[in-house]
């Protein structure tokens, strides 16, 4: 699969189709794999794949609209859900990015990796998938895990946009399915169960927590504003201190934002420092735009988002 | 009917609680309610705005953020807001929101939508005082203190 | 060049609708009302058929846009007196009635009514419950403005009282106001005076004015309106209860040829509202409309009885009731009519049946106003048989009357409902453009 | 930028605020409130008393804002307006706040916590009034001409009714001829005039006039633009020219239901629609001695629920022409309704039935039958009042059918971007108080394309669709009032979500000095607030109700609750 | 003071006995984060870990303060100043790397104008520094810095981990007075255990750094930093993981009748860190404030405060980056880079 993308990018690249290519690239130690700008042929052997590709390359794309020529990008099934809503909010155009789709059959936890072997990973050679297994190699021996023990959240309810046509793709792109064992929704049902006031102290302390260091909205692709409310002088709408006060605005308000928009590729929760359990809330945002209005983002290019339109019977508790 | 004046009693707490009003039926509601002297309790504090589609959601967050006890978005009866879509958009964005604030934490009734239109002083005077018993039996919106 | 106004008599949405859009169209506007207050019959409806706006919602930004216009000039609580010369130059004298307070003073406060001692049937609520002698029409008039009705003043009467006077704090009472005569030249008049319901007392069998729980459609409309006499209490005259059965009898006076030949259009619909707002309001209630035809000709009309057949437990009985009756403890109506029972064998006999109820809404007939007559004399127009203002050609020129810069729209020309009225108006108004436009030709040759 | 001055006025209104509000203590506090320069109460701010201490405050306090804290903005907002304008103070820079309706007349029994809230409500008047800014009401220039499409009886009309208010018209017509509908029709209801004698008079007039140009054979291609400025594309075979109005009415009518597979139609020779009835049996065909019509065909069903309005009066006329033509002729006509509203209807039918006509009631459960092979002979139908079956011979089936939307209107729709109803005609601004509008400003309807209508109904439309489409070109600009949406260029990120919101269309995403952004037709916008917000970076806002004035009240509001409360 | 020595299983008698004297804060966990923060018993402290996320220099220069509040009486306005610290404080288990990177805080906080805030902290605190394991974290490249991770100079005690027992250095009066709290704790060494228990020297991979400065200054035309920006997202983890990073913003929260005065971190990769009042931004886009980020480290600081450079190789932003950023290879290409200045 990496030498078949190694010959189309330095195909792309050699065409001089694409200016630059983003893709994964090895890191100074094996068990870190990083997002990579290739530019040059000969930069095109850091390239890699595998199941510790985890980033949402999509955003990166929004750089490239200040280049003259096109971006290549690698992206599996759920980042391509990104690049379809890009598409559908106007920020790039589909001629303006060339898209490798690439066959993934599920991307690994690092965290619940470190536990499962009970090795932090800076041990970890590599990672290799082995049909329902994961075989990694730390120092010299090998060891095998199984899939649904390590894998990302996201890849237990793995979902890819119906209709999209890749430029090229690696492998064949088809929905990793995998038996979760319990609903797509089972964290958030568990805080549904919960009383106001118990989920107001869970909620109270994760938001205390958090520094406000904004990574989950740099990471996230639906955060592309010029100028974001939050950095706005006038008005005002939060103080820079992290004060309980100014971190439930900023999440609460993030999360309003991401109401038909977010496609569950929790990276906020994978770049926070802090550990904020933020796939918890952008779940409990998707499983309500599920029910109330029966939209999922990402994955019809001209559904129109739910928070922009209307049906004359939409349910109405407010009589 | 509308509670005559407003209990003062009880544990003292008297909440505050904000409301938007659309310019062509919640408003006048409140103003036919006022031509009415319909008594109801003086928690409420009334924004006017265009559409009760003008209400950002980003406003409700803050005001329960920074401490309001209750926040009330009034409209149009669904088909009748003077903008003909308007109040559409309110709806949804009202169903998302309630469902978002229950989820961290915010009990329902410090946030809620209601259609009053502009011949209905007594519904208006209802609801003030329908909030406000409701949002009193709550207790304060947890004074903010910044627990860090 | 005719002359750049326009005399508008009547003050109802039809009346309201021309003067705006003649405002708008530049030209000067002299709105004449005979009652204190603009907003005629539209005012005291509670809810509009088919889309159940509520009336005052709808029409208190028009009556706002209307008065606050800088071309349109209310003359209310005035009538026209006398009217002379020909399309393009009439000569018009206006007698404003005295309402014995200084308009720029009063600010509509309405303490004056709180303390006056005197209490008149309200003709707003259809005398179901009073007002004082001082008093401002209903709460959302336009101009909002106090009026002393000085038939029932108790000042006028025998002299004293005068307690408005002191608790009026803007001094705005003014006992020594004359009546004001006004001289006006207009190039048209646009007449939109508008109907009166018809007085189903003259129909015996129906026993309007013995029986107490038989109402008109009018009164049934204050009931339920949320700023009527009962707060929107649906209360039976008899004892004040909330009746469970109600029944409409419609073409009350219409459709008969000795009383009124005509449909008056909107009876049908009007119930079938009625009816649903009565359902909204007591969810357990049922209603029966007596009716011939179900005339729901409007956009959205059919939809809205078939709406009022499914959700609101309003069932259509198709038969003309000979009589009503009343039963004497519980005062509860019985409505008496003939009904088609059909046998198994496919065969049928008609007979009479009875449906006691514990309501009874008379849809009388709607004419046009009381004072329409002497007013039709006054400016030259000829009736129609039916009393309506004639229409030479209703094909070419459906609003121009038989003399020529005069113009009628609404129902005092032929029975409509409100988006007809206010299409009318409009018409009117281009009419009035036509003819006092520069270039214009003759209107003879129109 | 000048420090912010501002004044602050409030009312006692007699004792309707002062008899429960404890005025001097709401001056007091509102005294201290930062940018306040001066505060005052008087007895009644709205009388010329009132007034003119406003105007004396803005002159010699040099006051760059005036709150009003009294009675409801919409009745008096636009007196205090008046009177800052007239005092030099842009009109905008106002802000009223209301403590008579909303405080005083409500808490009457609580004068403490009244006076309490009118603090407050004044302190968040003061705070959104710091940030108000002037603002000029944006005037468009209005081209003097308008655009009828469709030659019918009701486009002619309207196009007389403008071109003699001194307004240039065009009107484009789809056939070669003038005349719509009615031109297929002998005779007219209730006058029964010849149809010409409608007809030729207003085709020769509007072909004569020298306001009117007429596009005959020709179609409305495309239409860009808004109120003030629409450039239409008119398409006569093959050739466009383009055209500019300032306002356009549709009066494209409809047409009749040609009921297929209902009752024999267009299998038997003898069943026919009323307007083929017209065509073919008034030019002198020899008539059948039995008719009989059957009305409501294809209208008040489940899959067309509207009544077609006219279509009895039709079946009357027609019956009674027959009847005239050959008393001894048996006319019955089977209906569920006998729509004769109104006075003319009602006598026609009258006279119908002394004529002989025999109306018979059926019921839409068990609908007549047409019977008979090649030709129907007879038609059988369960008479409700009777309640038994009968089988009328005929010679002749007339039914009636309804006027059904034009199948094109969708194409009209669109390029107009104005909406069509659920039964497929145009749907209007306000089906009671704005019937032949659309809520896009400068687009007027009327005719059977907003709803099947008779003549005079469609006359009338008509005529109110000139006064309308007349007003803006005779004002010579269109003002509209300041409170439109404006997008910031420099933060607006093209995202698209107020395009698709605003409930008029008066917003498109176009390229800008910074990219793509989002630019809003201010002659179209209404001030709904909608898309500001649907806008993520708050790139569009609101003049009057921007998010700075909005928050700075709710910081107002929310001050001391917390610190860390809003500013 | 001559070395001494702690059994592993007297460490949290000690602990808890200084809890009962000052405040004791050690690297606690929650959620699965390391921070630094007061524990009421040595039983919260985490025992093994390679360092915590939050650097303690949040308990000297936190990442929110209130510096004052304020009340509007009528028109005269009261200030009330945020009480000092209560009791002296003890930091368990700090690392050298923070110890040192607390000495670069000193230049900032202390050089020319006296930092109130910080000095009291700094003052009131004594620091028990916890040499590194061996081998240490993989990514760690203090050593790059001149750092010995198993250097006292800085700390008041050190315990060095040689298997079932701690060295102790004790440095300072303070460290002394902490030891004397449970002397009987400490026995000194006998000369054998002196001469075996010898704390494991750490490898670690090491970069001649000694050029730096001047290749980094030669690069500020460089395209370098174009291509090197691309994967930063612009977020704030490095600067708020950066022990040495020291950029605040003070912010009145309130209203304008009542409120209080915030310093709070602030971050120089956000895009509004320099945004000026008129609009106007000298490092509009990532590259610019990348190349800022580390002339500020590499050139600006060693140069304003004659120190050394303002890394401490603690590894902590190469770790936390979401883009994937390592510091360690911009260093190393810097210094790859012919010196093309002249």
């Amino acid at each position: 699969m990496q030498d078949r993308l190694h010959d189309i990018v330095r195909k792309l690249l050699g065409e001089g189709t694409i200016e630059y290519f983003i893709g994964y690239g090895a890191g100074s130690e094996p068990h870190r794999v990083v997002p990579c700008f290739v530019t040059s042929d000969h930069e095109v052997e850091r390239l890699v794949w595998g199941p510790l590709c985890l980033q949402n390359l999509s955003k990166y794309v929004l750089q490239a609209k200040d280049l003259e020529g096109k971006a290549g990008v690698l992206v599996k099934g759920c980042d391509t859900r990104a690049i379809v809503e890009l598409l559908k909010q106007h920020q790039i155009e589909r001629e303006e990015v060339v898209v490798i789709g690439v066959a993934c059959q599920g991307q690994v936890d690092p965290r619940t990796l470190e536990e499962v072997l009970g090795v932090p990973m800076e041990q970890v050679q590599g990672v290799e998938d082995a049909g329902d297994q994961f075989v990694v190699t730390i120092g010299e021996d090998e060891r095998t895990v199984a899939k649904e023990q390590v894998l990302l959240g996201k890849c237990l309810y793995c979902r890819h946009p119906s209709a999209f046509e890749y430029d090229f793709t690696l492998g064949e792109i088809v929905p990793f399915s995998i038996d979760a064992g319990e609903s797509e929704f089972a964290m958030v049902e568990e805080l549904e169960r919960l009383s106001v006031e118990e989920r107001r102290a869970f909620w109270q302390k994760q938001f205390a927590r958090c520094i406000r260091c904004n990574a989950c909205r740099e990471v996230c692709y639906a955060c592309y504003c010029k100028e974001c409310i939050f950095d706005r002088k006038m008005p005002r709408w939060l103080d820079k201190p992290p004060l309980l006060s100014e971190n439930e605005i900023y999440h609460l308000i993030r999360a309003v934002h991401l109401a038909g928009r977010c496609i569950d590729c929790r990276e906020c929760e994978r770049v926070c420092p802090m550990n904020l359990p933020l796939s918890r809330l952008y779940k409990k945002v998707q499983k309500d735009i599920a029910e109330l209005f029966d939209y999922e983002a990402g994955i019809e290019l001209d559904e129109v988002p739910p928070l922009v339109s209307f049906e004359l019977d939409d349910q109405d508790p407010f009589m | 009917m509308a509670v005559e004046g407003s209990e003062t009693g009880g544990n003292g707490f008297e909440p505050k609680i904000l409301m938007f009003a659309c310019n062509w039926c919640s408003y006048a509601g409140a103003d036919l309610a006022g031509v009415s002297r319909l008594q109801m309790p003086a928690n409420c504090r009334v924004i006017r705005v265009m559409c009760s589609a003008r209400v950002r959601p980003e406003f409700v967050i803050t005001a329960l953020s920074k401490g309001l006890d209750g926040v009330v978005v009034l409209g149009c009866h669904p088909g009748d807001c003077h903008y003909s879509e308007g109040n559409y958009f309110t709806r949804r964005r009202g169903l998302f929101l309630k469902k978002l604030l229950e989820y961290v934490g915010i009990e329902p009734e410090r946030f809620q939508v209601r259609w009053v239109s502009a011949s209905e002083g007594a519904k208006f005077a209802d609801t003030v005082a329908e909030v406000t018993r409701q949002v009193k039996a709550l207790g304060p919106n947890r004074p903010r203190r910044n627990a860090q | 060049m005719s002359s750049q106004s326009v005399l508008v008599i009547g003050g109802g949405i039809a009346g309201i609708q021309a003067s705006i859009d003649l405002a708008n169209m530049g030209l000067q506007v002299y709105l004449v009302e005979r009652t204190p207050s603009i907003g005629g019959r539209m005012a005291q409806l509670d809810k509009t058929f088919p889309t159940n706006d509520c009336s005052m919602c709808i029409l208190a930004p028009k009556m706002i846009e209307c008065a606050g216009h800088d071309n349109v000039h209310l003359l209310t609580y005035s009538e026209v007196d006398e009217v002379r010369g020909e399309a393009g130059d009439f000569k018009v004298t206006v007698r404003g009635k005295p309402r014995y307070i200084d308009l720029a003073k009063c600010t509509g406060c309405g303490e004056c009514t709180e303390k006056c001692p005197r209490r008149v049937p309200d003709e707003f609520n259809m005398g179901l419950d009073k007002r004082k002698a001082i008093y401002m029409p209903f709460p959302q008039a336009v101009p909002r403005k106090m009026t002393i009705d000085a038939e029932n003043c108790l000042y006028f009467a025998k002299g004293g009282c005068r307690v408005c006077e002191e608790t009026c704090q803007a001094g705005a009472i003014d006992f020594e106001q004359q009546e004001e005569v006004l001289e006006l030249e207009v190039g048209a008049i646009v007449i939109a005076t508008g109907f009166d319901p018809y007085d189903p007392a003259a129909l015996k069998e129906y026993g309007y004015g013995e029986i107490e729980n038989a109402i008109t459609g009018l009164e049934y409309e204050r009931l339920i309106c949320a700023s009527g006499p009962t707060e929107g209490h649906l209360r039976r005259p008899s004892d004040g209860k909330v009746p469970q059965v109600i029944a409409f009898i419609q073409c009350v006076g219409s459709r008969d040829v000795n009383y009124k030949s005509y449909c008056s259009s909107v009876c049908c619909m009007h119930a079938t509202k009625e009816a649903i707002l009565a359902n909204e309001h007591y969810p357990a209630l049922r209603s029966f409309i007596f009716y011939t035809d179900m005339r729901a000709v409007g956009k959205q009309f059919q939809e809205y009885s078939i709406r009022a057949k499914d959700e609101y437990n309003v069932s259509y009985i198709r038969s003309r009731p000979g009589r009503i009756t009343v039963d004497e403890q519980s005062s509860n109506p019985i409505v008496w009519y003939d009904e088609t029972v059909f046998g198994e064998a496919g065969d049928s006999v008609r007979r009479v049946a009875s449906k006691e109820v514990e309501l009874v809404i008379l849809c009388q007939a709607l004419v046009p106003r009381g004072v329409h007559r002497e007013m039709a004399e006054n400016l030259g127009l000829e009736l129609d048989e039916s009393g309506f203002l004639a229409i030479q050609d209703r094909l070419a020129c459906p609003v121009d009357t038989s003399v020529p810069g005069i113009f009628a729209c609404g129902f005092c020309q032929s029975p409509q409902d409100i988006p007809d009225s206010v299409v009318q108006a409009s018409a009117a108004a281009a009419r009035v453009a036509e003819l006092l436009s520069p270039n214009s030709r003759k209107p003879g040759d129109a | 930028m000048p420090k912010t001055r501002v004044g602050v006025f409030v009312c006692h209104c007699g004792n309707n605020i002062g008899g429960v509000v404890r005025v001097p203590e709401v001056v007091e506090d509102a005294r201290h409130l930062p940018n306040v320069v001066c505060v005052e109460d008087n007895l009644y701010t709205c009388s010329e008393e009132g007034l003119s201490s406003i105007k004396e405050q803005i002159a010699e306090q040099n006051l760059s804002r005036v709150v009003v804290a009294s009675c409801t903005p919409r009745t008096h907002e636009p007196l205090f307006k008046e009177a800052c304008e007239e005092a030099g103070l842009n009109r905008y820079l106002f802000e009223f706040v209301n403590i008579r309706e909303h405080c005083s007349w409500v808490h009457r029994h609580d004068p403490a916590r009244a006076t309490e809230k009118a603090k407050e409500l004044v302190r968040m008047g003061v705070a959104k009034a710091r940030y108000l800014e002037p603002q000029e009401e944006f005037e468009s220039e209005v081209f003097p001409a308008a655009l009828v499409v469709g030659g019918g009886v009701a486009g002619m009309t309207a196009a007389l009714s403008l071109a003699n208010q001194g307004i240039q018209v065009y009107v484009v017509e789809r056939e070669e001829k003038l005349g719509g509908l009615v031109r297929e029709l002998r005779t007219l209801f209730p006058t029964e005039q010849d149809t010409g004698e409608l007809l030729s008079p207003l085709m020769e007039q509007v072909r004569g006039h020298p306001q009117i140009t007429v596009y005959l054979g020709s179609e409305v291609e495309n239409v860009e633009g808004f109120i003030g400025d629409f450039q239409v594309t008119v398409g006569s075979d093959g050739q466009n020219s383009e055209l500019q109005v300032g306002t356009v009415i549709v009066a494209t009518g409809a047409q009749e239901l040609r009921p297929s597979g209902m009752y024999g139609y267009s299998t038997l020779p003898n069943v026919v629609t009323q307007l083929e009835f017209e065509e073919s049996f008034k030019s002198g065909a020899d008539l059948p001695p039995n008719v009989v019509m059957i009305n409501c065909v294809g209208a008040r069903v489940p899959e067309r629920t509207y009544c077609g309005r006219f279509c009895c009066s039709t079946a009357i006329k027609n019956a009674i022409w027959l009847k005239e033509q050959d008393p001894d002729a048996k006319v019955s006509v089977l209906h569920r309704d006998v729509m004769a509203y109104g006075v003319d209807i009602e006598d026609s039918y009258r006279g119908a039935m002394e004529l002989g006509v025999r109306f018979l009631r059926y019921d839409i459960q068990n609908p007549p039958q047409v019977l008979g092979a090649k030709r129907a002979e007879a038609v059988k139908v369960q008479h409700q009042l009777m309640g038994k079956e009968v089988i009328l011979p005929a010679d002749l089936v007339v039914l009636t059918t309804p006027l059904v939307p034009r199948e094109d209107s969708e194409r009209l729709s669109k390029m107009l971007k104005v909406p069509l109803g659920t039964e497929g005609f145009f749907l209007e601004a306000h089906l009671k108080l704005r019937p032949i509008e659309f809520s896009t400003d400068g687009i007027y309807v009327c005719g059977s394309a907003r709803y099947p209508s008779s003549i005079p109904e469609s006359v009338s439309q008509a005529y109110a669709a000139a006064a309308k489409a007349g007003i803006p070109i005779r004002d010579g600009s269109v003002r509209v009032e300041a409170i439109t949406v404006f997008c910031d260029e420099r933060t607006c990120s093209a995202c698209g979500n107020c395009v698709e919101v605003c409930p008029f269309g008066a917003v498109e995403l176009e390229e800008g000095k910074f990219g793509r952004i989002a630019s809003v037709s201010v002659a179209q916008c209404k001030g709904c607030g909608c898309c500001v917000a649907a806008c993520p970076s708050g790139a569009m806002q609101q003049r009057g109700f921007d998010d700075r004035q909005l928050l700075s009240m709710i910081g107002a509001l929310a001050e001391g609750m917390v610190s860390g409360g809003g500013r | 003071m001559e070395r001494k020595k702690l059994q592993k299983s007297d460490l949290s008698r000690w602990l808890d006995r200084i809890a009962q004297e000052h405040e004791l804060i050690g690297p606690s966990e929650d959620d699965g984060v390391i921070r630094f923060q007061p524990v009421e018993s040595s039983a919260e402290i985490a025992v093994e870990f390679a360092n915590s996320l939050i650097p303690p220099k949040s308990l000297f220069f936190p990442a929110v303060e209130s510096l004052f509040s304020f009340h509007k009486r009528g028109k005269d306005i009261e200030l009330e100043a945020t009480e000092p610290l209560d009791r002296d404080r003890v930091v368990f288990g700090i690392r050298n790397c923070d110890v040192q990177s607390l000495s670069l805080l000193d230049y900032v906080f202390g050089q020319d104008l006296e930092d109130v805030y910080y000095q009291e902290r700094r003052a009131r605190t004594a620091l028990i520094a916890l040499a590194c394991p061996t081998p240490p974290r993989s990514s760690c490249f203090c050593t790059t810095f001149g750092i010995d991770p198993l250097s006292s100079d800085g700390s008041d005690v050190l315990l060095t981990d040689v298997g079932d027992v701690y060295l102790v250095d004790v440095v300072t009066e303070k460290g002394e007075g902490l030891v004397s709290l449970a002397e009987d704790l400490f026995p000194g060494l006998t000369d054998d255990e002196a001469r075996q228990l010898q704390p494991r020297p750490v490898e670690m991979k090491k970069v001649d750094i000694s050029q730096l400065r001047e290749k980094v200054e030669a690069l500020w035309e460089d395209e370098y930093w174009h291509k090197m920006s691309l994967p930063c997202l612009g977020c704030g983890i490095c600067t708020y993981v950066c022990p040495t990073c020291h950029c605040f913003d003070i912010v009145d929260v309130g209203s304008t009748l009542e409120g209080e005065r915030y310093r709070c971190w602030d971050s120089c990769m956000y895009s509004d860190f320099a945004l000026m009042a008129s609009g106007e931004n000298p490092r509009p886009t990532k590259r610019e404030r990348i190349r800022n980020r580390y002339f500020h480290k590499f050139s600006t600081f060693p140069s304003r405060y004659g120190s050394g450079y303002a890394c401490v190789g603690c590894a902590r932003c190469l770790i936390h980056c979401p883009g994937g950023m390592e510091i360690t290879e911009v260093i190393k290409d810097i210094l790859a880079k012919e010196s093309i200045s002249e």
